[in-house]
């Protein structure tokens, strides 16, 4: 079994291995199924440890020995169990996706290497003993997030985003180092079960690492990279949101409690910045008109969601964090993946020139909707029990400041989710659009959205295997004993959990058949207009993403200049530069004048030496 | 387990859901509009007219417009009803109450949200622009009401630390539950779309609001969601008063009469105002419904 | 289903919603509809609601002799309205013209333009007469005496 | 790009048909454009294919609001070619009638004005008032709508109740200035939706030649019946109604205070109500050859009308031209930058009539 441990890295380092030696050789669709299966093997590794680790046993497995002190080892538990199995299952839906969405690109061989090594990142980061390879392993998936992002290296846009994703996650990682340093230097080891780390660690190593979590994780104020993280390839962004890299964050704030007993302001401090930031992407998803950027801002604030759960620090936090956290993988993953669909139908994702689009994308559509059910709260999906298990969380340990923000945000959250869908795919088709060109996506993408989707559903529905499988061994590994009234058959409910939410969907499916039947058998008439005052309606513009929104930008906008922290970024930016600038200038004309400043030094030397 | 589920299938679908619900509310919508009637001199629709609406809707044939798709058309006045079903079985009325575990508020609440979201979809799904602007309204609508209306909920939920819905019926009467009975009913008046927040479907504006283009059976099935949705809301508040009676025949009583009472206030809400302008509103419900829910709090974390 | 076909067919008589087209009117008529909902007539009282949208209408009155440019709309909203459904002429103008017959711009007859089944004389009629017409129309339609329901019936 | 939403021609706030095409960014109206002539019946060509009897009747169906209006302009003009005195007790009537008919139109309005609101208690309140000024009408002339008072030379029918009439035009007055105008004025939610919106600026109001209570709203004081006094107006003395504000507010409140006026003027000319005939004794048939025209001021504001004869029964032309027909365009300068939500209420503040704009 301990060998097992091992395994999925090893097969992700593999295919990582054979993209970049067969990249020559192989068509690219081939390296996607190529991929694809590498992925799906590195799953179903993680999977066979999954009965183990139900059974509350760890893993450990030495990789190799580089010193004694500092073993490339993994340690495998419960937390690993939950991430590491999002970043494959996820990843590997996203893979699927891939064969089709990127056949017509060039230089595949550098994306599927570099996606290969992201998932393996995101697995060896959680996998991690020492906190040395942690931080080998999440400056990896800084690196990967670096050279996807800016896989379109000719665009300006691109670049550029990518830059920044890399100067923002890069230098708070520091961040991570330094606290790292620290405890080896106080504890002298490197492994985090280590007893002597747990009694070395204290507030300002917390809040070291919490900085280095807080920029992956998209944190106000350390959030504003990932807007301009969207100028890559959409596989990209999927796996950027949804399951690898703003994850890795959420993980190592997790993984603390599984070190430290934590002191109650850390809590607090938690709590607080993920309220902030819920707001915040909330608010600033509100006023997007790019799909892509809109979603971005929507990760921001669910994580801020997924941030407060695990601030509460209760085992029922924990458990909504750890339920959060996967479900926020499955229904965002689908929501990008349906976004690349939608630019890859329309050619655009502005939301100012989409529109009516159900019509010409009804697979993808469908797989959205579902999807945006589940991020908005919808019951009966993913989504609506993550939240339920947040704010019953927030209500027994008294939050009730959580309770109402994160109550509130979620109504903003279908405010823009609702934005979204209808702009793209409901409503006039803009006149902007080539309606004779769009195409839904193929069947292979289309599985790979509704696989995710269906996760959607189906956890949504029997959030227990989830709860029971999943998030369970998650929470013991964080510490935390397992809430009592949690039973594979009731989620908290003691008789009627799964039943009444399984027995709901069966009435509402077997009514929505019997009605469908009784509608359809009526005959009704055909090629009847909308009625829009009795004449045709008039040509030009149709009402798009912006007039759905104006009123709330306009009522919330001093929030919006209050809230972004770019500028001072930038001005930060510019003060270095000039600094940098006139010292550089110091330092020039010291160099230019090199020759006089040692005949004039050597001039003076002599002089005082002459005269003493 | 037998029982249970009988038990959660009467109350799904007799009482208090679908066929008890819609008779109440019917019965509400009627008291809603011969009040008003009565209130502007007027005589007023006969006894018991929103059912005969309904059934008129039922019989007539369904127009589909051109361009809409017919599985998004039916199916969405379904999950809107059906949601909104589910909620009122959820309702602890007398005799009620099958269905309830801990938590249930939150459910309660996420399916209540449903009608409105599916209006919005609605609109835009049947691509009158009538609709679409109805739909932005109610988008707008939604962000400003649910502020009173949620912090009504937390608050009471707070002071008695639980979010299941039958322990609020057992809860004695305070002024926290008259200012959050208050609230509810502030939040209410934007819920149900009547003056002066009949805003998303103004007729002199936008010509029916999100449902123009629904017709026949569909329209039926929103008529009689929004029957349901009248009852619900008003049992809703009505419950927080049922705390003090033992009798169920008591309890019962009191709650149609509060229920009515709320109509009747509604009413004349209703028929004393003009309509306002959707930023009107917006300010309204982010002034006073934040002021609504400052008081909540206090009231139920002070008393 | 007898039992439901019959309580359909009585609410159709006891609810007929009216959508109003002014086909080129002088809105002496139009002027005349409008006080049928107001206290004095109160047309809610026979359950009869004016409807902005064609979708939600039973009862489609017209009033005015039909313009050339009005025609179509008119056949328009015919179409708009789900069957079944009744139309009511409502004055002189769609019956005959009235004094504007001759007009080079008028079609003259709503006959012409859709199928009627009510005339309502007069110039204008008095809300009274609007009234009862929409009463009698509601009955037709219980009876299924209607355009509307005997095409569907016959063919 | 803004999207473009159609108002009308079918709109339940519209009586008639009538278009706007709305440019609008979010609720924000950037542009309008106004399509009118859904109502073309030809009036004026039929009015040359018909003797001047029939006329009368033919322009009292201009418009159904204001038909006395258009009868009695028409009326006025043809007695002016042919040299026609109209008897003092029958240009009395004609005022009585005329403001009476000011009356019904103003408060239709205003009935129309608050549906637009989504003020339907008002609406009522209005109508069952209106209902009032209707009885009042068809006491005397036996129609509700067309009364069919006018002929050439003087009105059809006399009035012998002054008394029930006086009667039912002081309820009017009490009702108007105990509710109506109150409520115009204070409500909170009226106001809201009234003050400050619809802003059409004096010079805008010269620029598009507006005319009556539009106009007499944004400080124009303009009135015909002031002006160039006809039937009455000379004896019986008249106040101009003038609001500064320039919004739909002032507009409510110059109807409002011209309602009372009208009532005024019906009381003044019921009491000094001359007797004598009522209208000649022999109507001509063919007039002389000539051509007249004529103002009055309706509901709306000033009516114009010229009549040339050849000298045959028949008129040779009959020009009409109506105060919509100006004042709809100002539409234009008043929505810009408005909320579509406000866009009702200010296209209702002109009073648009489109059925004597068409013709």
């Amino acid at each position: 079994m301990n060998t097992l441990a091992g395994f999925s890295l090893i097969v992700l380092l593999g295919g990582v291995v054979i993209q970049i030696l067969f990249g020559k050789i192989l068509t690219t669709r081939l390296k996607g199924w190529i991929s694809f299966i590498i992925g799906g093997i590195s799953f179903g590794g993680i999977l066979s440890l999954a009965p183990v680790i139900i059974r509350g046993q760890t893993i450990k497995a030495n990789l190799f020995n580089w010193q004694a002190e500092t073993p490339f080892s993994l340690y495998f538990d419960g937390l690993s169990l939950l991430f590491a199995l999002m970043a494959t299952g996820i990843g590997s839906a996203i893979l699927f996706y891939c064969i089709d969405y990127m056949q017509h690109e060039t230089n595949t061989t550098y994306f599927y290497t570099f996606m290969l090594t992201f998932i393996a990142g995101l697995v060896g980061l959680v996998s991690a003993h020492s906190l040395l390879m942690s931080y080998l392993c999440w400056e990896i998936i800084g690196l990967c997030s670096y050279f996807l992002v800016g896989f379109w290296y000719h665009e300006t846009d691109a670049v550029n985003g990518a830059r920044k994703v890399l100067v923002m996650t890069h230098i708070p990682g520091y961040a991570f180092l330094i606290a790292i340093l620290l405890l080896y230097k106080s504890s002298g080891t490197f492994l985090w079960s280590d007893p002597a780390i747990s009694a070395q660690f204290n507030t300002g190593i917390f809040i070291l690492i919490l900085i280095a979590a807080m920029a992956k994780s998209v944190m106000f104020p350390l959030h504003t990279w990932i807007p301009e993280a969207m100028n890559a390839p959409t596989p990209v962004s999927a796996l950027l949101h949804s399951a690898c890299y703003v994850k890795a964050g959420i993980y190592l704030v997790a993984r603390l409690y599984s070190i430290v007993p934590w002191h109650p302001s850390w809590n607090f401090i938690l709590m607080a910045i993920g309220c902030v930031t819920m707001i915040v992407g909330a608010l600033f998803a509100l006023i997007q008109t790019d799909l892509k950027r809109l979603l971005a801002f929507s990760t921001i604030s669910q994580l801020g969601y997924i941030m407060t759960a695990f601030g509460i620090g209760t085992p029922y936090g924990a458990l909504a964090g750890a339920f959060y956290v996967f479900s926020h993988g499955l229904y965002k993953g689908t929501l990008f993946l349906c976004s690349g669909a939608v630019q890859h139908a329309a050619g655009t994702r502005d939301m100012r020139r989409l529109g009516g689009l159900s019509k010409y994308l009804p697979g993808t559509t469908l797989v959205w909707l579902v999807a945006a059910a589940a991020i908005i709260g919808v019951p009966l999906t993913n989504g609506f029990v993550a939240k339920w298990l947040l704010y019953d969380a927030a209500l027994e340990s008294g939050a009730w400041v959580v309770i109402i923000v994160a109550w509130l945000v979620s109504t903003f959250t279908a405010f823009y989710i609702l934005k979204a869908t209808v702009s793209v795919f409901f409503g006039e088709p803009s006149s902007e659009l080539q309606i004779d060109e769009i195409n839904d996506a193929s069947p292979l993408m289309q599985m790979g959205m509704g696989i995710l989707s269906v996760a959607c559903l189906f956890f949504g529905v029997f959030p227990q295997a989830l709860v029971r499988w999943i998030a369970a061994p998650a929470i013991t590994a964080m510490q935390f004993a397992l809430p009592e009234k949690i039973t594979f058959l009731g989620l908290r409910v003691d008789s009627s959990g799964a039943p009444i939410t399984a027995g709901a969907l069966l009435t509402i499916s077997a009514l929505l058949v019997v009605f469908f039947i009784f509608a359809l058998r009526r005959p009704t008439p055909k090629g009847v207009s909308s009625f829009t005052g009795g004449d045709p309606l008039p040509e030009g513009g149709t009402l798009n993403a912006v007039d759905f929104s104006e009123f709330a930008e306009e009522s919330f906008s001093p929030a919006f200049r209050i809230l972004n922290p770019d500028p001072v970024y930038l001005w930060i930016w510019r003060t270095v530069t000039r600094i940098a600038e006139s010292v550089k200038i110091g330092f020039g004309f010291f160099e230019n004048n090199l020759v006089a400043f040692l005949i004039g030094a050597i001039l003076i030397i002599a002089a005082l030496v002459f005269v003493i | 387990m037998d029982n249970w589920w009988l038990r959660a299938l009467f109350s799904i679908f007799i009482w208090p859901g679908l066929l008890c619900g819609a008779l109440f509310g019917w019965l509400l919508l009627w008291i809603n509009r011969k009040s008003l009637a009565q209130l502007q001199g007027r005589q007023g629709p006969p006894f018991f007219q929103p059912f005969f609406d309904f059934w008129k809707l039922i019989g007539k044939k369904t127009i589909i417009p051109v361009g809409v798709s017919w599985a998004i058309f039916y199916s969405l006045p379904i999950i809107s009803l059906f949601s909104i079903v589910f909620a009122l079985a959820i309702l602890p009325v007398p005799w009620g109450g099958a269905i309830s575990f801990e938590g249930d508020l939150v459910l309660f609440i996420y399916l209540l949200e449903m009608p409105a979201l599916i209006d919005i979809l609605a609109g835009y799904a049947t691509r009158s622009v009538y609709a679409q602007v109805g739909s932005t309204r109610e988008a707008l609508l939604t962000i400003a009401y649910n502020l009173p209306f949620l912090s009504g909920l937390i608050a009471l939920a707070l002071r008695l630390k639980t979010f299941q819905l039958s322990v609020f019926t057992s809860a004695p009467i305070s002024i926290a539950t008259v200012i959050t009975a208050l609230a509810l009913f502030i939040a209410l008046l934007a819920q149900l779309k009547v003056n002066p927040f009949s805003i998303p479907n103004a007729e002199q504006e936008i010509v029916a609001g999100i449902h123009v283009e629904y017709n026949g059976l569909p329209l039926a099935l929103f008529e009689l969601a929004h029957a349901l949705e009248v009852s619900t809301l008003a049992g809703l508040i009505a419950i927080l008063f049922l705390g003090a009676i033992t009798a169920p025949w008591l309890k019962l009583v009191i709650f149609i009469f509060i229920s009515i009472l709320i109509i009747v206030l509604v009413s004349i809400i209703g028929a004393g105002t003009a309509r306002l302008k959707v930023q009107h509103a917006f300010r309204f419900y982010w002034t006073w419904g934040l002021i609504a829910a400052v008081l909540v709090f206090m009231a139920s974390l002070a008393l | 289903m007898s039992v439901f076909s019959r309580l359909i067919s009585y609410s159709r008589k006891r609810s007929p919603w009216v959508f109003r087209v002014n086909a080129g009117s002088c809105n002496g008529c139009d002027i005349e509809i409008t006080p049928c909902f107001s206290p004095r007539y109160d047309g809610e009282q026979i359950g009869a609601l004016m409807q902005g949208s064609p979708k939600h209408a039973d009862i489609l009155l017209i009033s005015g002799p039909i313009t050339l440019r009005t025609k179509e709309i008119v056949k328009d909203i015919y179409q708009q309205i789900p069957s079944p459904k009744a139309v009511i002429a409502l004055g002189s103008c769609p019956a005959s013209g009235n004094v504007f017959s001759g007009s080079p711009t008028i079609v003259g007859s709503a006959e012409a333009v859709v199928p009627v089944d009510l005339y309502v004389p007069g110039c204008p009629p008095r809300p009274q007469q609007i009234l009862e017409a929409i009463q009698l129309a509601a009955k037709m339609l219980e009876k299924g005496e209607t355009h509307s329901q005997k095409e569907a019936h016959y063919g | 790009m803004p999207y473009k939403i159609p108002i009308g021609p079918l709109h339940p706030a519209y009586e008639e048909p009538y278009k706007i095409i709305v440019s609008c960014k979010g609720e924000v109206i950037e542009d309008v454009q106004v399509e009118v002539g859904f109502v073309m019946r030809s009036v004026e060509l039929l009015t040359q294919q018909r003797n001047y009897t029939r006329d009368l009747v033919l322009v009292e169906r201009v418009c159904g609001i204001c038909s006395n209006v258009h009868a009695s302009t028409f009326a006025m003009a043809v007695e002016r070619i042919a040299g026609i005195e109209v008897p003092a007790r029958a240009r009395y009537i004609r005022t009585i009638v005329a403001e009476l008919e000011r009356l019904h139109s103003h408060l239709l309005w205003a009935g129309v004005g608050s549906e637009d609101i989504g003020y339907r208690s008002m609406f009522m309140e209005i109508y069952a008032l209106r209902e009032r000024i209707m009885d009042i009408l068809e006491t005397i002339s036996g129609n509700r709508v067309n009364y069919a008072m006018i002929t050439l030379g003087g009105v059809t029918r006399d009035i012998t109740d002054p008394k029930g009439i006086l009667e039912g035009v002081a309820e009017v007055r009490k009702t108007l200035e105990k509710v109506i105008i109150p409520i115009f004025s204070r409500d909170p939610t009226i106001t809201a939706r009234t003050k400050g919106i619809g802003i059409l600026s004096k010079e805008d109001a010269i620029a598009y030649g507006t005319v009556g209570p539009l106009a007499r709203a944004s400080g124009i004081d303009e009135d015909v019946r002031e002006s160039m006094p006809y039937a009455a107006y000379g004896e019986l003395g008249f106040k101009i109604v003038v609001q500064e504000s320039c919004d739909v507010q002032a507009r409510v409140f110059v109807r409002a205070l011209e309602m009372l006026e009208a009532v005024r003027l019906i009381e003044e000319a019921l009491k000094n109500l001359p007797a004598g005939p009522i209208r000649p004794d022999e109507t001509p048939l063919a007039i002389p050859k000539g051509e007249a025209t004529a103002r009055s001021e309706a509901p709306r504001g000033e009516v114009f009308y010229y009549v040339a004869s050849d000298g045959s029964d028949t008129p040779a032309r009959v020009k009409i031209r109506t105060p919509s027909f100006v004042n709809i365009p100002s539409v234009r300068a008043m929505v810009k930058g408005q909320y579509l939500a406000d866009l009702p209420i200010i296209q209702a503040s002109i009073d648009p009539c489109c059925s004597c704009t068409d013709r």
